[in-house]
């Protein structure tokens, strides 16, 4: 039997998650002893595979390229995990759903600089009216808090749905605090 | 004031009878009246924007308020406060501090028979359709 | 004078002065309702609606601070639906401001997260509503953060009823509902604040502090409030 | 003033009496008194009176002008229009021609008259005309004659149940208050704060009989122990305020108010308060905080008025209507007006017909009635090619109720089983281009407006309730909203501080328990079966929060 594939993917956040990832110091050998990583920032994959059976999501939904990307993942991901407060709440990268985002282009893009002030428009994806969790647009089955979750709970979140239990019931355990 | 006997609880009167001399309610009247009645000026301001008949801005020149309650709302108060609203839109004049008209929307005035209502300067328009008020706004 | 009522709470028989409420003769059995407005030393107002109980014979549920006891009552405390609307109640004030706890200077020192926390609460299904409030740094020691505040009036009660100055109210109404100082001006251009800090005191969540603090640097809680009313009660 | 006769004169052969409640008066009444005037002079007819007299009922035909002696009413007596008074000129001469004959026309006919007895009959603005028909007997009997329990047991025995909106046992809540010890004093409250939208009853009896609520009141704090009373009046009603103003010093002149009343030691004092726009001052705890002065929010109770009140004293709060059959119980006994109604609910109710019906105005029917039979008899039913599809009642706390409903009586239990209420008697009818998840979104709307933002349920719960149902009329919406808004409903329902959040997903279930199919079309068909939402095109994914 092969074994079960895992993947993580990084939309609009800090990355922080995925270093508590790699924080998990020599369990790590366990998960890649347990699992295929099939995808990610630190796999060499240009395609997210079909198949897959464990992905966890880092980041909010941001841009038309994160929304597209977090589409193809639902599709193609049996359990999906919002990996820390950005992808369950939208966290920080949301603190410019209230001025929008036009605003936030502007601020930095026009005023900020002190030369060739302009707004990027080739080559970088649109951003959304609103940056929003990722259970505002893909269904969802495991939420893990945290900014970032420690490593500890990001591996027992892993290692218990590696070991095939159902998502509610891993939700529950792994179930924590914003912040 | 004086008549109400300087009491804090009557507040909201001294507020009807300031905002009718004045127009609105500045930051200096409800000072003055918060400090006579000996209400905290944080609960007379408390107070003042609570109740929506109050406004802490200065009055425009004319005012139409168009009825959204329920008989009204069900025959077009929505249409009647579009064509008003596109005819401030039209004139540039909805943000301007000395404003011609202003326009507000309430709940229920009561004459639901002549639905849908609209109340321009003070008085009474039943059966509106939206060229007939905006016709009697423009007659302003 | 009061008198001694018996209860049920939870199915435990306990006994109450005639008038306290169904949470103080709960917190004396050590059966603990999750709240979020009271606070002891305040008068209640029944608003955050985090401790209603569900009494024997009423359809109502009852907020447990501001319902005294009654002879024979029979109380619940936790059910099903209450954990269910608690949790309701939790994930509603979180997403009508902008909860970020991450960046919260009260991060893990919240009672509004922690109560998330005892209820499980991991996402919100209703969605949030980024509205775009300001952040008041006039007050020369202080801060007031309007997209952290849930409220609760602690800081309004304590202001008027323990400090006596009424700096606070609160203006508006509905999702407009804000705290505000004086006349709504800058806190720092308050006439009446007396800089005492109370209200930063008791504030439960990140809405209200001290300059200079860094995100979850723990906040002393000084437990003076019950000493300062029997103080006034003395006086009186 | 008024054109009433002075003592010792000749009455009038016949009289024109000019309607002067606000809906008229808006549509030129006042004028209209003017011009008949004159015409009568001009005529000759120097033994007919023009009397300026309170609501005649029927709002969608106004102005309006009754003769009574021909027992006649004509509608759309326009101030600009001489043509529109010539049947009434000729009435007034004697010939029975023309109008709207009362006792054959159902709107008139099948009304059964207590509180409104004497709307459309008196000058509001003369309390001789009120003492002429019996006004303030009852008061005088009561203060001179009666012990203030034997005013309670009438009140209890009559069966009167609040006609604000609950349905509370008035006798039984005036008995608490009696009970009171209230060392610092009593007051008696008079909630006249009518602000559901579509409803106006209350606001033509204060116009149309001022002294008969203020007698109700006096008669009240005698029985109750206050000596001071309040009327709570709502901003929007000027001329209400007005009125009840007037009327506060007349009664006062008179000794029917203040010091001694009616000539005996009871004393009583009116004092009129205007609300600033708020709806949840309707809840009798915001009430009493707006009365002191403060911010509308409601506190939790117990403890209720009954017990504390205003300024922590026993207080006795009434609407507008149940105070106004009190004098009437009083003359006619508490058995008199059992004998009106049904088991439970007794006497007669005044509703406000408003919406898609014919005969728009204020009605008074006996308890029990049906709905068709208020809305296609007396309301004259809808326009001709419209269907009837609801009639909503109780206000933003109320339900829409649905055709296969039509026969059920009208009382407190049935419209509460049905999901609505009584509420304050508004009565808003529905044709078939109505929308009912529209409608729910309208309620919501209201509700979410007039929160006072104390309690997280009603607050942040009522913003998303109307968030969801605007999603469903915009043709966005998922079953999956449609579920959340169920929750939603319960959760604020149960969780709420006041009646307000408590009453706002009302709306709600009744239109899913009665127009669930409307609501499925909207979400999964994106259709508006009544064609009065504008369905955009689906936008692409929108940003709603998907099931985990």
């Amino acid at each position: 039997m092969s074994k079960p594939k895992l993947a993580t993917i990084w939309l609009d956040g800090c990355s922080g998650c995925h270093m508590s990832f790699l924080d998990m110091d020599e369990l790590i050998l366990e998960v890649a002893e347990r699992a295929d990583l099939v995808y990610g920032p630190l796999v060499d994959a240009k395609e997210f595979p079909e198949g897959v059976d464990v992905t966890l999501v880092e980041g909010a939904v941001g841009s038309s390229e994160d929304l597209r990307k977090v589409r193809e993942v639902r599709e193609r991901t049996r359990v999906l995990v919002a990996f820390g407060d950005c992808a369950v709440t939208g966290n920080v990268p949301s603190l410019r759903n209230p001025i929008g985002p036009r605003a936030v282009l502007e601020t930095v893009y026009l005023e900020k600089p002190t030369h060739n002030a302009q707004i990027p428009s080739q080559l970088v994806p649109e951003l959304l009216e609103e940056d929003l969790p990722v259970h505002a647009w893909v269904p969802v089955d495991v939420y893990l808090t945290g900014c970032p979750p420690s490593a500890a709970r990001i591996y027992e979140c892993v290692k218990r749905l590696l070991d095939g239990e159902a998502p509610e019931t891993v939700s529950e355990a792994v179930a924590w605090k914003f912040g | 004031m004086r008549e109400l006997g300087y009491r804090p609880d009557a507040l909201i009167e001294v507020l009807h009878t300031a905002q009718e001399a004045f127009g609105y309610l500045d930051a200096q009247a409800l000072a003055y009246v918060g400090d006579r009645l000996g209400v905290p000026q944080s609960k007379a301001y408390g107070v003042a924007t609570f109740y929506s008949y109050f406004t802490l801005e200065p009055e425009a020149s004319h005012s139409c308020v168009v009825c959204t309650g329920t008989a009204c709302y069900l025959d077009g108060a929505g249409a009647l406060v579009s064509a008003v609203a596109g005819l401030l839109a039209a004139r540039g004049q909805e943000a301007a501090p000395d404003r011609w008209l202003s326009l507000e929307e309430v709940r229920c005035l009561g004459p639901c028979s002549m639905a849908p209502v609209a109340v321009v300067d003070h008085e009474v328009h039943g059966k509106l359709t939206p060229p007939g008020l905006v016709s009697v706004v423009e007659s302003l | 004078m009061s008198e001694v009522r018996t209860l049920q709470i939870d199915g435990k028989d306990v006994a109450a002065r005639s008038d306290e409420t169904i949470l103080c003769a709960a917190e004396e059995n050590e059966i603990h309702i999750p709240t979020l407005c009271h606070l002891e030393g305040l008068s209640d107002v029944g608003a955050c609606r985090l401790c209603v109980v569900e009494v024997e014979g009423t359809p109502k549920l009852m907020a447990a601070c501001t319902t005294t006891v009654e002879e024979g009552m029979k109380v619940t405390t936790t059910s099903e639906r209450l954990v269910a609307y608690r949790r309701r109640a939790i994930e509603m004030l979180f997403v009508e401001r902008n909860h970020i706890c991450a960046v919260c200077v009260a991060n893990n020192n919240c009672e509004l997260q922690a109560h998330a926390r005892n209820v499980g609460l991991d996402h919100f299904e209703l969605p949030l509503m980024h509205p775009a409030l300001p952040v008041d740094a006039s007050h020369e020691r202080f801060v007031m953060d309007h997209n952290r505040c849930i409220l609760c009036t602690r800081c309004v009660r304590v202001c008027d009823e323990v400090e006596q100055a009424h700096t606070w109210d609160v203006a508006g109404r509905g999702t407009g509902a804000r705290i505000v100082s004086d006349l709504g001006m800058p806190w720092g251009s308050s006439t009446t604040c007396t800089s005492c800090g109370k209200c930063v005191q008791v504030c439960p969540t990140g809405a209200l502090f001290e300059k200079g603090r860094s995100i979850s640097e723990p906040k002393a809680r000084r437990p003076y409030l019950p000493y300062l009313v029997r103080v006034k009660e003395r006086e009186r | 003033m008024s054109a009433a006769a002075p003592a010792g004169a000749q009455p009038p052969r016949a009289s024109a009496n000019v309607c002067q409640a606000a809906s008229c008066l808006a549509m030129g009444s006042a004028q209209v008194c003017r011009a008949l005037e004159a015409e009568v002079a001009a005529a000759g007819l120097d033994d007919v009176a023009v009397r300026r007299v309170g609501c005649l009922g029927l709002c969608a035909a106004g102005p309006l002008v009754e003769v009574p002696e021909q027992g006649r009413i004509f509608e759309r007596v326009l101030p600009g229009d001489p043509s529109s008074r010539e049947g009434l000129l000729a009435s007034l001469k004697g010939e029975a021609r023309g109008g709207r004959p009362v006792a054959s026309d159902p709107f008139f006919s099948r009304q059964v008259k207590v509180v409104l007895e004497r709307c459309g009959t008196v000058d509001p603005e003369n309390i001789d005309d009120y003492l002429a028909t019996g006004g303030y007997e009852a008061l005088a009997k009561v203060a001179g004659s009666m012990s203030p329990d034997e005013v309670t047991s009438e009140v209890v025995k009559s069966g009167l149940r609040g006609r604000g909106g609950a349905g509370y046992p008035t006798g039984l809540k005036w008995r608490t208050v009696a009970k009171e010890a209230g060392a610092a004093g009593k007051f008696v409250v008079c909630n006249a704060d009518e602000g559901d939208p579509g409803a106006f009853m209350d606001r033509s009896v204060m116009e149309s009989s001022p002294h008969q609520v203020l007698e109700g009141m006096a008669i009240a704090g005698y029985a109750v122990g206050a000596n001071r009373g309040y009327v709570y009046v709502r901003a929007e009603y000027p001329l209400a305020a007005e009125r009840l103003a007037l009327a506060i010093r007349q009664a006062e002149r008179r000794g029917y108010l203040g010091a001694r009343v009616a000539g005996t030691r009871f004393s009583f004092h009116v004092e009129l308060r205007m609300g600033a726009g708020a709806y949840v001052c309707g809840e009798e705890t915001a009430l009493i905080a707006s009365i002191q002065g403060e911010r509308g929010t409601p506190r939790p109770r117990p403890p209720y008025p009954a017990a504390s009140g205003l300024w922590g004293c026993p207080t006795l709060i009434n609407n507008v209507e149940t105070f106004a059959n009190v004098p009437s119980i009083i003359v006619r006994g508490g058995e008199w007006f059992a004998s009106i109604g049904t088991e439970r609910s007794k006497g007669t109710k005044v509703f406000s017909l408003a919406g898609a019906v014919k005969n728009t105005g204020v009605v008074e029917v006996p308890m029990g009635l049906t709905l068709r039979e208020i809305v296609f008899d007396i309301g004259g039913g809808l326009a001709p090619g419209r269907r009837f599809k609801a009639v909503q009642t109780g206000g933003p706390a109320g339900g829409c109720l649905p055709e296969e409903l039509l026969d059920m009586p009208v009382d407190y239990e049935s419209l509460t089983q049905a999901g609505s209420m009584m509420g304050s008697g508004g009565m808003i009818v529905m044709d078939d281009t109505t929308c009912m998840v529209d409608v729910a979104k309208f309620f919501m709307d209201f509700c979410r407006q007039e929160s006072c933002g104390k309690c997280v349920p009603c607050r942040v719960g009522t913003h998303e309730m109307w968030r969801l149902l605007d999603r469903m009329t915009r043709g966005v919406a998922s079953r999956w909203d449609l579920e959340q808004l169920e929750s939603l409903a319960g959760m604020v329902r149960a969780m709420s501080l006041c009646g307000l959040g408590q009453g706002a997903p009302s709306p709600v279930f009744s239109t899913l328990r009665y127009f669930r199919d409307e609501y499925v079309a909207h979400i999964d068909e994106h259709v508006c079966p009544a064609g009065s939402c504008h369905m955009g095109t689906a936008e692409p994914a929108a940003a709603g929060v998907s099931p985990a």
